[in-house]
């Protein structure tokens, strides 16, 4: 069996050397062709990574072979196989529906560079294992995302991104203020050697005050949230996506990291139940305004924030239930598929959403009405992935809030079982709502021109949206890595091992 | 995977296939769209079909994929999710031809079909869950594919019930989900095993399964609409026809009133769950809201929101079923589950079409319905009557089971509980029948502008036709192996490990014969509908031969019981039913040659049809030795000879029906409760009959009988029906009565002083009050009915002398007893005090006697009603001697079957030392009356001889029609006590010159007090039916005083939820705004009807039988 | 905080809504927590400085004698190559903002005349600056330098010609190519070298110095160009 | 010893300086001045640790502080940018205001080319 681990800086230079290919080749034709070769290699890696991941997760590909503590390693846990495997699934959908999104856009091959910039750093961040690395990774996503939320250039998306700007900025910096209090009192940035030399040090406490507090303010979780709705809400429709399915799911794994598996013996255990607080004062408050908001995106927008704070329930829980935290067993396979099904579920509901204000010009609910006879593709798939969002049994969310309704009852902590279902709830409320104005009959008749085509976009969203429903069949296979702890084996660093040649492999 | 793993998926694969493969045919080829749709149907229903033979012959079904580690997806086939498949697979087909016929020319239909087509697998999956968690997801997915079918019409309404109903089964899913991933989290595998899973987990503390199934019960009971719950049903009456067909008769609702079966029965073991207490709770809830639903149905005027809170109540009797732990009550819920089904389906399929075809939505428009689209309507009122619980139809299985599973189970409120809601079910679906049958149609209705000969779309029609044709089999063959009955008993067997087996005994020797009397009447009725209606009306006398035949050739004591019908019925001839079948044979073939030549052609067809019904539910009446098989034909003869009543369509005749019609059930009621009470006793295996049973049967017989304080219908109803339906009500019906009493009540084998006073009081207060009122009567017939009420009182007295027996000295003359009183094993053990035995052995003969001679006397005095004796008509003086005959005869003059068996009654009694006097009293008022009868038949005939061309050769042939059996019955009526006293073998013994005097000496009295009278009492006029007007007033007085109470409970919620709006403000509390119940003019024999039976109920309750 | 940003006469102002309760409330909460930084930081005293020394000793074999430079393009190259693809980047998104459709009809830049001293000023100053900028470039190697340091110091350059007034004219193809040359160059050694040494970014080992510098030079021209196109595409709007 | 502890404190002092401004400084340009400020108080505090071993420096927070300092500028740059951007497509829009007769300064319509999206209340949430 090839030795997968040579594979993963793949991951993020194939994205940048696409990045500038498609800044050199402007033209379309050659934007798809690169396209389509990267994102086939990327689906590759991917997959190897994944078969492979028994040993791969033991090992750290050193870059420029400089033992870790001083050089940088580049190392997959569990986790981040299936985010990987996730990100690379997800991204090739999202590209194939900006080719048909930004067909006649003049601004077109300015959107790819960036694009694929931000593909990359994504995969940085999933594959890195030193902390400063992780604040580039962090400021690499950030600034290309606010590149992107300001791509249509009108002066709403501009002013949401100027904003995202600030939020991201100061974010990163709090995160930047945590590492160099690590750094100052620990003396290295490994996340391996981090564990080991950490002790009893209330500085180690404050670091991970800093960085907790900036990665919420990127996680966009209650009191913080106030930028994500905007900021998804008037992106591109691809972008959006992009935004709720995968970026704000990154800050969230680095919190899991820093508290599950970095840091756990400095975590206070109040921090994690205030995690848990602040997970379920999000939901909450995410799906009332979602109710209430009036743009689609808005209301899409909204309920990323509901489902992110069922993401920060898994703190709680984890704590609650093993006392020992790590990235494994039952609580973490429940979040993680949570993940998997939210990115499906709200990718396709955000895809759909661009096809309608495609068709409309507009997503201004109150004017929505008689939605299903304009565009039924893109009203079916809203609501099956409303049903995978809410948890309706056929579906991937299902699935994901039955473990987590389990775990939560097996803890004994009954008030984060009516927070589920509560959540479940409210979610149905707005996804109904919705679907209520696409079934009513326009009263007047919208003075809007609507073309009738089906578009391919909406038949893409609608793939996804199917994906949503089919994560609740084959969830064996999926979590069986997940529940089981990794052997822990001791770690060979590379640099001794025999010639490993990334060239030879192929030669 | 094997043949028996993929049965299961193949059935869930066709419907959820049909559905998703009609989402892609376009809107406009409807032919791909039904075919796709039927075909669909129709290899589901193979499927089944197979899947229920394959578990007939003993294999078992089972699939299990795997979903998470240990958690998996299981399909099993067991005796109780056939039940519910088979039904929901039928219903689909059905409703999505009708689907089809109603949705002809809306729009997105191909969405439609999708969805229901999604539905039903929805439906087939919770049908088929294996385990509960199967059974969760395939319920959510029932919410989510039920939604856009209620929001399909997509106007505002339909919206906002769509957002109410999701409301409702989103929050009782999510308590579902709480509930099932707890008791996972606790108890492991939640497979569904027969006897329960949880019964044997004994780790488990009590108060967490508890609060367990509460929180289960509640997310099942908001698709079961128990009563908190169930505020979405009415709203999401916005929906389609076909949608509230389909959703509310078999989906939705059935789901879950089948979750609560599974989990009381299949996850907590029923007797466990009993131990915790649950039943007890369910039981409770489940009443409240069978009685809820009716009352609210009650105020309800548009039609499906009526049939919709029916539903409310009905779906509970399931649950109710299922709380009480009993083998028979869980047969009669789980029977319910498919009995309520068809019944329900078929009143929205009605309803839908009335909606369709004539715009007809409220209750109050329902005018005149029957006449419009009878078929419809006959199908409507079946399924109502099955809602109901009338005898032979579905309804009364599961509520006779239900009824009998409480009772053993010592719930006896259950019992009250049923009552009430049958009866709420009479009081909001009988005025709905009254309305649509008798009352005239309103002119503005769209004229039948479809050319075809039916009254609607095939499609509207067929449906609903069908599924009241399986109402009825349903209750009629309820026995039968096939029926949903014995698939029931099947499930109940299983969960309490005990087999009650009923074998099917087939009729032996020429019993069939005896079904032959009722069988040529139901031709002749059935011919009576087709074109050949003319040949039936004039050769209606030969339906009654057959019965004379059989009476006069079978030996008695020949039976034949067919275990099918009701609950085993027996027919046989004993020896007093031979008697009473050889007279009613004789007075229905005089009575139909004289309607023959009485009635006019055009009304022929109607009068010959209810003429026909009434004979073969008399037939049957005599002839049934079983409860059931009785209370069936009792139940048709009554229902039938109101149309005979109100045939002649004139205002005082539809008056004199609707109190006959509010008696007749009030008897109808006595009857039923009478009959349970003594079955129970019966079954306590101890013989004596509770008083109050014994006075439940006297008063529901004595209704019939005319007994003094039940008699104000039988005045009115005689002189408005026509003479030959009046000498038949007055002759035979009201002897049903008297067969009834000598059947079931325990005569000779009991004495209880009670029920003697009662009988004999009554006897002789219509005996001597009957009298005074008859002689100030105005019109002729009445008279005679007076005549009746006296006759038959005195009877009844006779009758009542038996349960004094034991306080009277005995003497012991041995007569040959053979009467075989011996009624079938079930009813009863007989107890012989020797000394009542021989009275009785002697009364018996005496009254049969009389019996005899009276109907026949009766009967020629009512045909000679319809004689004109008029001088110059040629027929004046045999007429006039004729007439002579029974007017003597009644009279008791010397040498007359009457005074033969008066005397005969004498000799049986002489031990009654009180009786003599009144018996001479009663015969100086039978002189009266007759005097008086006399005396007004000839004031009508030289009046109406004015008017009528009596000697036209036409008039003369009916004459002739006419003559020839007042003729026959007139000669009868001396004869009758001869010939009856050699088949009784009675001696009648030789006149003594003491009872000649005394005869002459009573006649010369009663012709003094007569002339009396005349001088005196000419100026009073008595009403007739005198003591009717008291009732009235009552009943008027009682309606004010419920709709006071109604008024009042309107303010008080009108109050309460102004008061919650003011303090919650409109945007925080979604009010479900319930509109002031609008009291309609209620139906005021309905009102009347309801006040007394909750008068009884109160006297049921006091009166608990000591068990 | 970030709620509302509007423009008014000219200037993006945010209208802050909350009362200046709120504000002070939040100041001194802000001063409370650095405060307690600083005392914990007080207490707890700072780590051995591990990698220090792991660096000092592995300079030698590094090609490049200034530690900072060693750990810059050495040590943890891989974050300089990030960083530097992130400079490209933003200058992409400069673009993309910036973005006109009907660019082509935008009236030319006002060129004025400047003055005679300053024209002859800058004719001798320019070429000195470039030379400081290719000095500092060099010595990054072994003292504080670089080419980050080169590329400011030649923008500037660049940007006081701008300022003064005299337009710069270059082939357009010329910004496409600089903007990524930086990054592509710094792949494309990193791709290469893998195909030695088996993983990314280990230098071979004698050639580490030469390659650094070529990495320098490459950045140093995307830097400059980068740092000048954002002030002529600012000037230009 | 204690020199360092100061050069830390004034690094921690400038980063919460900064953050304050950044949440409440009226102009958004000074904004972005202050997050340059909080990027400055951070940098101050990894030089300072830098030195405190007697001496040698230790070269890994030079490196750090290099690749944070530009990752600022490119942050900067970007706000600059999109701050221009805003500045200059409000003031084309208040051209159009003026000419219209709503002269208004708080309702600001929004440009031609972006579709005809809800006026002001969907900056507010």
């Amino acid at each position: 069996m090839i030795n997968a681990l040579s594979f993963l800086p793949f991951l993020i230079f194939v994205p940048i050397i696409a990045s500038l290919l498609c800044f050199w080749f402007k033209h379309n034709r050659s934007v798809i062709l690169i396209s389509v070769v990267c994102h086939s290699l990327l689906l590759v890696v991917s997959v190897c990574i994944f078969i492979d991941q028994a040993n791969i997760t033991q090992q750290v590909y050193v870059l420029a072979s400089w033992a870790p503590p001083l050089g940088i390693g580049l190392s997959v846990n569990s986790a981040t196989v299936v985010l990987v495997l996730l990100t690379s699934v997800l991204t090739f959908f999202y590209s194939v529906y900006s080719f048909i999104y930004f067909k006649d856009n003049p601004k077109q091959p300015l959107f790819w560079p960036i694009w694929w910039f931000l593909i990359a750093g994504i995969f940085a961040l999933f594959a890195s294992n030193d902390a400063f690395n992780v604040y580039v990774a962090l400021e690499m996503i950030g600034l290309s995302a606010v590149a992107l939320v300001a791509f249509d250039g009108s002066i709403n998306a501009l002013k949401a991104a100027l904003r995202y700007l600030f939020v991201g900025l100061v974010g990163s910096l709090f995160y930047l203020m945590g590492v160099a209090i690590l750094y100052r009192t620990y003396g290295t940035l490994d996340f391996n050697q981090l564990p080991t030399l950490v002790d009893a040090n209330p500085a180690a406490t404050l670091a991970l005050l800093f960085i907790t507090s900036g990665l919420i303010l990127k996680t966009a979780i209650a009191p913080l949230h106030f930028w994500l709705p905007d900021a998804h809400g008037s992106a591109p429709a691809p972008v959006s996506a992009m935004l709720s399915a995968l970026v704000v799911k990154c800050s969230f794994y680095l919190i899991a990291v820093y508290w599950l598996q970095v840091l756990p013996e400095h975590a206070p255990k109040a921090g994690y139940y205030f995690l848990g607080l602040l997970g379920a004062v999000s939901i909450l408050w995410g799906s009332w305004r979602a109710f209430k908001v009036e743009r689609l995106k808005h209301l899409i927008a909204y309920s990323t924030v509901a489902q992110l704070g069922y993401l920060f329930l898994l703190f709680p829980l984890a704590v609650q239930h093993t006392e020992t935290t790590a990235l494994y067993g039952s609580t973490f396979t429940a979040s993680m598929y949570l993940i998997l099904a939210h990115a499906f579920a709200k990718s396709a509901l955000f895809l759909a959403a661009g096809d309608i204000i495609h068709q409309y010009g507009h997503d201004n609910l109150s004017k929505l009405s008689g939605l299903v006879k304009t565009s039924a593709v893109s009203t079916f798939t809203f609501a099956i992935a409303g049903a995978s969002l809410i948890g309706l049994p056929p579906s991937g969310g299902f699935i994901a809030k039955w473990l987590l309704l389990s775990e939560a009852i097996e803890t004994q902590m009954w008030l984060l079982v009516c927070v589920i279902l509560l959540g479940g709830l409210m979610a149905s409320a707005y996804i109904f709502k919705v679907l209520n104005i696409a079934f009513s009959t326009p009263s007047q008749h919208a003075n809007h021109q609507v073309t009738h085509k089906q578009s391919a976009m909406a038949w893409m969203a609608l793939v996804l949206a199917c994906c949503a429903i089919a994560l609740g069949f084959n969830a064996q296979s999926i979590m069986a890595p997940l529940m089981a702890p990794p052997v822990v084996v001791d770690l060979p660093s590379v640099h001794s091992m025999p010639s490993v040649h990334f060239m030879g492999v192929f030669v | 995977m094997n043949w028996q793993s993929t049965l299961p998926l193949l059935i869930l694969l066709s419907t959820s296939v049909t559905g998703i493969l009609t989402f892609f045919v376009s809107e406009q080829n409807k032919k791909l769209r039904s075919a796709l749709n039927i075909g669909g149907v129709l290899c589901c229903l193979i499927l089944i079909g197979v899947l229920l033979n394959g578990v007939f012959h003993g294999e078992s079904f089972k699939t299990r994929i795997s979903l998470l580690p240990n958690i998996d997806l299981v399909f099993h086939a067991d005796a109780l999710s056939l039940l519910f498949i088979s039904l929901s697979g039928l219903l689909w087909g059905l409703t999505s031809i009708y689907a089809v016929g109603y949705l002809a020319d809306s729009k997105n239909q191909s969405r439609f079909f999708g969805f229901f087509g999604l539905c039903v697998f929805a439906t087939m999956g919770i049908a088929l869950a294996g385990n509960l968690i199967t059974f969760l997801i395939f319920y959510e997915l029932l919410t989510l594919t039920t939604f856009p079918l209620v929001a399909h019409k997509g106007n505002s309404d339909s919206i906002k019930a769509a957002k109410v109903y999701l409301m409702y089964t989103m929050g009782g899913g999510a308590l579902f989900l709480a509930g099932v991933v707890w008791l996972k989290t606790l108890a492991g595998s939640l497979d569904f095993v027969a006897t329960g899973v949880l019964a044997d987990l004994t780790h488990l503390d009590p108060t967490l399964l508890q609060i367990i199934f509460v929180l289960i019960i509640a997310g099942l009971g908001v698709k079961a609409a128990l009563l908190p719950l169930h505020g979405w049903l009415p709203v999401a009456m916005a929906a389609p026809a076909p949608v509230s067909a389909l959703l509310h008769a078999v989906a939705v609702v059935k789901a879950g009133a089948f979750g609560i079966v599974r989990v009381v029965y299949d996850v907590y073991g029923v007797e466990f769950a009993a131990s915790l207490g649950l039943t007890l709770g369910l039981a409770i809830a489940a009443s409240i809201t069978i009685v809820f639903g009716s009352v609210r149905a009650l105020f309800q005027d548009d039609i499906k929101k009526r049939m919709a809170y029916s539903t409310v109540s009905q779906v509970s009797y399931i649950a109710l079923g299922t709380a009480i732990a009993g083998p028979i009550a869980t047969m009669g819920g789980i029977v319910h589950l498919v009995h309520q089904g068809i019944m329900k389906i078929t009143l929205f399929f009605c309803a839908g079409s009335f909606a369709e075809t004539l715009g007809v939505k409220k209750v109050s428009q329902m005018q005149g319905l029957g006449k419009r689209m009878p078929l419809t309507m006959t199908a409507f009122t079946i399924a109502g009557l099955g809602m109901i619980g009338v005898p032979p139809l579905a309804g009364f299985i599961s509520k006779w089971h239900l009824g009998l599973g409480a009772v053993n189970a010592d719930m006896h409120w259950v019992l009250l509980v049923l009552i009430t809601s049958s009866l709420l079910n009479a009081a909001y679906f009988l005025p709905i029948f009254y309305a649509a049958w008798f009352k005239p149609a309103p002119d503005n209705w769209p004229a039948d502008k479809k050319t075809t000969r039916l009254e609607t779309h095939w499609m509207l029609l067929l449906p609903p036709l069908i599924t009241a044709t399986l109402v009825i089999l349903a209750g009629l063959f309820a026995q039968s192996v096939y029926s949903p009955l014995s698939w029931a008993q099947l499930v109940s067997s299983r969960e309490y490990t005990f087999i009650a087996n009923t074998s099917l005994e087939l009729a032996q020797g020429q019993g069939h014969l005896l079904w032959l009397a009722l069988i040529i009447p139901l031709v002749f009725l059935v011919f009576n509908f087709t074109r050949v209606n003319r040949f039936v009306f004039h050769f209606l006398p030969l339906a009654a031969l057959p019965a004379i035949m059989l009476a006069l050739f079978c030996e008695s004591g020949t039976s034949s019981s067919i275990g099918m019908v009701f609950l085993g019925s027996e027919l046989s001839l004993t020896h007093t039913s031979r008697l009473f079948l050889l007279l009613s044979g004789i007075l229905w073939f005089a009575c139909a040659l004289y309607s023959t030549g009485y009635i006019k052609t055009e009304s022929a067809k109607r009068y010959c049809g209810f003429f026909l019904a009434t004979m073969v539910g008399n037939f049957g009446l005599v002839m049934a030795q079983d409860i059931t098989g009785f209370v069936a034909f009792f139940t048709l003869m009554s229902f039938a000879s109101y149309g005979l009543i109100t045939h002649d369509k004139t205002t005082a005749a539809f008056a004199a029906g609707k109190t006959y019609f509010i008696w007749v059930l009030i008897g109808e009621v006595c009857v039923f409760a009478g009959l349970t009470g003594f079955l129970i006793n019966q079954s306590d295996s101890i013989s004596s009959l509770p008083t109050w049973a014994g006075s439940m049967l006297i008063i529901g017989f004595g209704v019939k009988c005319g007994l003094f304080f039940m008699h104000t219908w039988l005045p009115l109803a005689h002189p408005v029906a026509p003479v030959p339906a009046s000498a038949l009500l007055s002759a035979i019906m009201v002897k049903a009565g008297l067969i009834g009493m000598l059947n079931f009540l325990p005569v000779g084998q009991i004495s209880s002083l009670p029920l003697a006073y009662l009988l004999c009081g009554l006897g002789l207060m219509s005996v001597f009050l009957s009298a005074v009122f008859g002689v100030l009567q105005q019109n002729a017939k009445a008279v005679l009915a007076y005549s009746t009420i006296s006759q038959m009182g005195l009877i009844l007295t006779y009758l009542g002398t038996v349960f004094l027996v034991p306080f009277l000295t005995s003497t012991a003359t041995s007569i040959p007893t053979d009467i075989s009183t011996t009624l079938s094993a079930t009813l009863l053990t007989t107890v012989s005090t020797s000394t009542a035995q021989a009275h009785w052995a002697m009364l018996l003969p005496a009254i049969l006697a009389f019996a005899v001679h009276h109907s026949i006397t009766k009967a020629a005095l009512f045909l000679s009603v319809g004689i004109p004796i008029i001088r110059h008509n040629r027929i004046y003086y045999p007429a006039l001697l004729l007439l002579c005959l029974p007017v003597l005869s009644m009279a008791g003059v010397v040498f007359s079957s009457g005074m033969f068996a008066k005397a005969l009654l004498k000799t049986a009694t002489y031990n009654v030392s009180w009786l003599s006097l009144p018996l001479s009293l009663s015969s100086i008022g039978t002189a009266l009356l007759m005097l008086r009868f006399v005396q007004l038949k000839f004031r009508t005939d030289t009046d109406a001889n004015a008017s009528t061309d009596s000697n036209t050769a036409k008039n003369r042939f009916i004459a002739w029609r006419r003559f020839i059996p007042f003729a026959l019955l007139c000669i009868a009526s001396v004869l009758s006590v001869f010939v009856s006293s050699t088949y009784l073998n009675i001696t009648l013994s030789d006149i003594t010159i003491n009872s000649l005097l005394t005869n002459i000496g009573v006649l010369a009295l009663a012709i003094g007090l007569f002339v009396l009278i005349q001088k005196i009492g000419n100026k009073a006029v008595l009403p007739a039916g005198d003591i009717i007007v008291i009732y009235r007033a009552l009943a008027k007085s009682l309606l004010a005083v419920i709709q006071q109470g109604c008024m009042c409970i309107g303010h008080v919620y009108g109050l309460f939820f102004t008061v919650l709006r003011q303090y919650f403000g409109q945007a925080y509390m979604v009010i479900h705004t319930w509109r002031l119940a609008r009291v309609n003019t209620l139906f005021t024999p309905g009102l009347t009807f309801t006040a007394l039976l909750v008068v009884f109920a109160v006297y049921l309750l006091i009166n608990q039988p000591a068990s | 905080m970030f709620k509302d940003i509007s423009v008014n006469n000219q200037q993006v102002v945010h209208r802050d809504t909350q009362s200046v309760v709120i504000r002070l409330s939040i100041a001194v909460l802000m001063a409370a927590l650095c405060a307690i930084t600083i005392y914990v930081l007080a207490l707890s005293e700072p780590a051995q400085p591990i990698l220090r020394n792991l660096a000092l000793a592995q300079l030698d074999n590094t090609g490049v004698d200034n530690p900072v430079t060693a750990v810059l393009l050495n040590f943890r190259s891989y974050d300089t190559l990030l960083e530097i693809a992130l400079l490209y980047v933003v200058v992409l998104s400069l673009y993309s903002c910036l973005f006109n459709p009907n660019e082509s009809n935008l009236p030319p830049l006002p060129t004025f005349e400047s003055h005679v001293i300053v024209r002859h000023f800058l004719r001798a100053f320019i070429p000195l600056i470039i030379l400081i900028g290719g000095y500092l470039l060099w010595t990054g190697a072994y003292e504080p330098g670089g080419a980050f340091q080169a590329g400011a110091i030649i923008a500037s350059g660049f940007i006081v010609v701008r300022v003064v007034g005299e337009p710069i004219i270059y082939p357009p193809w010329i910004d496409t190519l600089c903007i990524a040359l930086g990054t592509a160059t710094f792949v494309a050694v990193a791709i290469a070298v893998a195909f030695f040494e088996g993983t990314i970014l280990t230098y071979p080992a004698g050639s580490a110095a030469g390659l650094i510098l070529l990495i320098e030079i490459a950045a140093t021209l995307s830097i400059t160009l980068s740092l000048y196109i954002f002030y002529r595409m600012l000037g230009r709007l | 010893m204690n020199d360092i502890l100061m050069y830390s404190a004034t690094g921690f002092v400038l980063f919460f300086l900064g953050l304050y401004f950044v949440a409440f400084a009226p102009l958004v340009i000074t904004r972005i001045l202050a997050i340059n400020i909080m990027g400055v108080g951070i940098f101050m505090f990894l030089v300072a640790h830098a030195n405190s071993h007697n001496g040698v420096t230790d070269p890994v927070p030079h490196a750090l502080i290099l690749t944070g300092i530009v990752v600022a500028v490119a942050g900067t740059a970007l706000a600059l940018v999109l701050v221009k951007k805003i500045q200059v497509l409000s003031h084309n829009q208040n051209v159009t205001i003026n000419s219209s007769s709503d002269t208004d300064q708080h309702t600001i319509q929004h440009t031609e080319q972006s579709p005809n999206q809800r006026t002001k209340d969907n900056l507010h949430d």
